[in-house]
């Protein structure tokens, strides 16, 4: 399948990108979490400590053993800081 | 019932006359203004605000929905400022309006501790030494506990 | 650290902005407003406050005290109109600041629950079939229980 | 002594009057609100239900045994209603 994956804060600096598009067969995020770091170093090292780690799929928060059937979009980032 | 993300500044006494308008059911209302508060040393120069926008909006209305459903409101609002912000700028604002004061501080509460950890903003500080994202704070996550039940 | 009793409105920008000033310590600043609530059935046609003067300013410095000495507070205002109101009229506000949310919540909720019975204000409710006071609430005393530690 | 008596709201309006002076040698709150009882038919009236009324002695709040020793000014009102 095809997946827009967004990068934010300190994620987007070390994986170097904002956007991408990926062709994945992953079936859960910790899966294509996973397929990235095995791809290239930046990806392990943005992952390494993944209870720094947050991440979306289609824009709902969700956990790392989330299903990405039909899933057109996920994002990576850092713990939220709003308010 | 009102969500706005932008660049420009914002004006609490306008924003709130915007909300109530000649609403006569309203006996209380509440407001939080987040303030770019210094460094304890006194060297923030800037304070940048990133966030995810096709993920903002579904989130800020999933939190006003909830606190809607929580407490009695007759009124709501959340203005988010994103972009570079000074020391002393404001960052962002909720409103919560209510016949009774009890109803209006929870929800605001309520907003405010899920908008610090459930909301995708991000804040880098930028110093004479360089820039740093603002670490998430343990008791944010705390702060969201009160609200399970 | 500054209050008034007064017969004109406010604006609630305008107050925080004098509150705030120049001063890049404060991150979290909390606003309640009260506002003439018409009655259920909409025949509200005034309210009426009314005050002890001699004693507002001591009663309301006495409350603003302890707020300040059980928060860390670093700006605090307090504006209670006396006079004829009419409904959805500003009555009063609070304004609390500090380097936290928490902080400056509680305070606001506290100086409220005060005002709410400790500082002497009498209100009286004008509609087209007379004048009644307005009956202090249970719920009003039940809401300082809870300060008491 | 002499003692300023202020009345608030709707117990301003049953005694009839905002302020008056009195010669009194009431030791205690309770003693002067009995002594006005006894007095008129207005103020048996208005301090019928001592639940209802509250009582600031020089200005801050205060009991019905408070003591009215060196007392100035002493005030009755329902109890408060403001913010």
């Amino acid at each position: 399948m095809t997946l827009d994956i967004l990068y934010f804060a300190w994620v987007r600096e070390r994986v170097g990108t904002h956007k991408e598009t990926v062709e994945t067969s992953a079936a859960t995020v910790a899966d294509l979490l996973a397929e990235l770091q095995s791809r290239e170093e930046r990806y392990a090292l943005a992952f390494s400590d993944l209870s720094a780690v947050r991440v979306s799929v289609d824009q709902v928060l969700a956990d790392f053993d989330a299903s990405l059937e039909n899933a057109r979009e996920v994002a990576i980032f850092p713990p939220m800081t709003g308010g | 019932m009102a969500i706005s993300v932008q660049k420009e500044d914002f004006d609490l006494g306008q924003a709130v006359r915007g909300l109530v308008g000649e609403r006569t059911d309203i006996g209380a209302l509440v407001t939080f203004t987040g303030l770019v508060r210094d460094t304890a040393d006194g060297t923030l120069e800037a304070l940048e605000l990133e966030h995810y926008p096709a993920m903002t909006e579904k989130a800020l209305k999933e939190i006003e929905a909830q606190a809607q459903e929580r407490w009695n409101l007759s009124a709501c609002l959340i203005i988010h400022r994103v972009g570079k912000l000074e020391p002393g700028d404001q960052i962002m604002m909720v409103a919560t309006g209510s016949a009774h004061r009890r109803d209006a501080f929870e929800a605001a509460e309520f907003l405010m501790d899920f908008l610090k950890s459930r909301a995708p903003f991000w804040k880098k500080e930028h110093t004479a030494s360089g820039a740093d994202w603002v670490d998430a704070r343990e008791s944010d996550e705390e702060a969201l506990e009160r609200w399970q039940r």
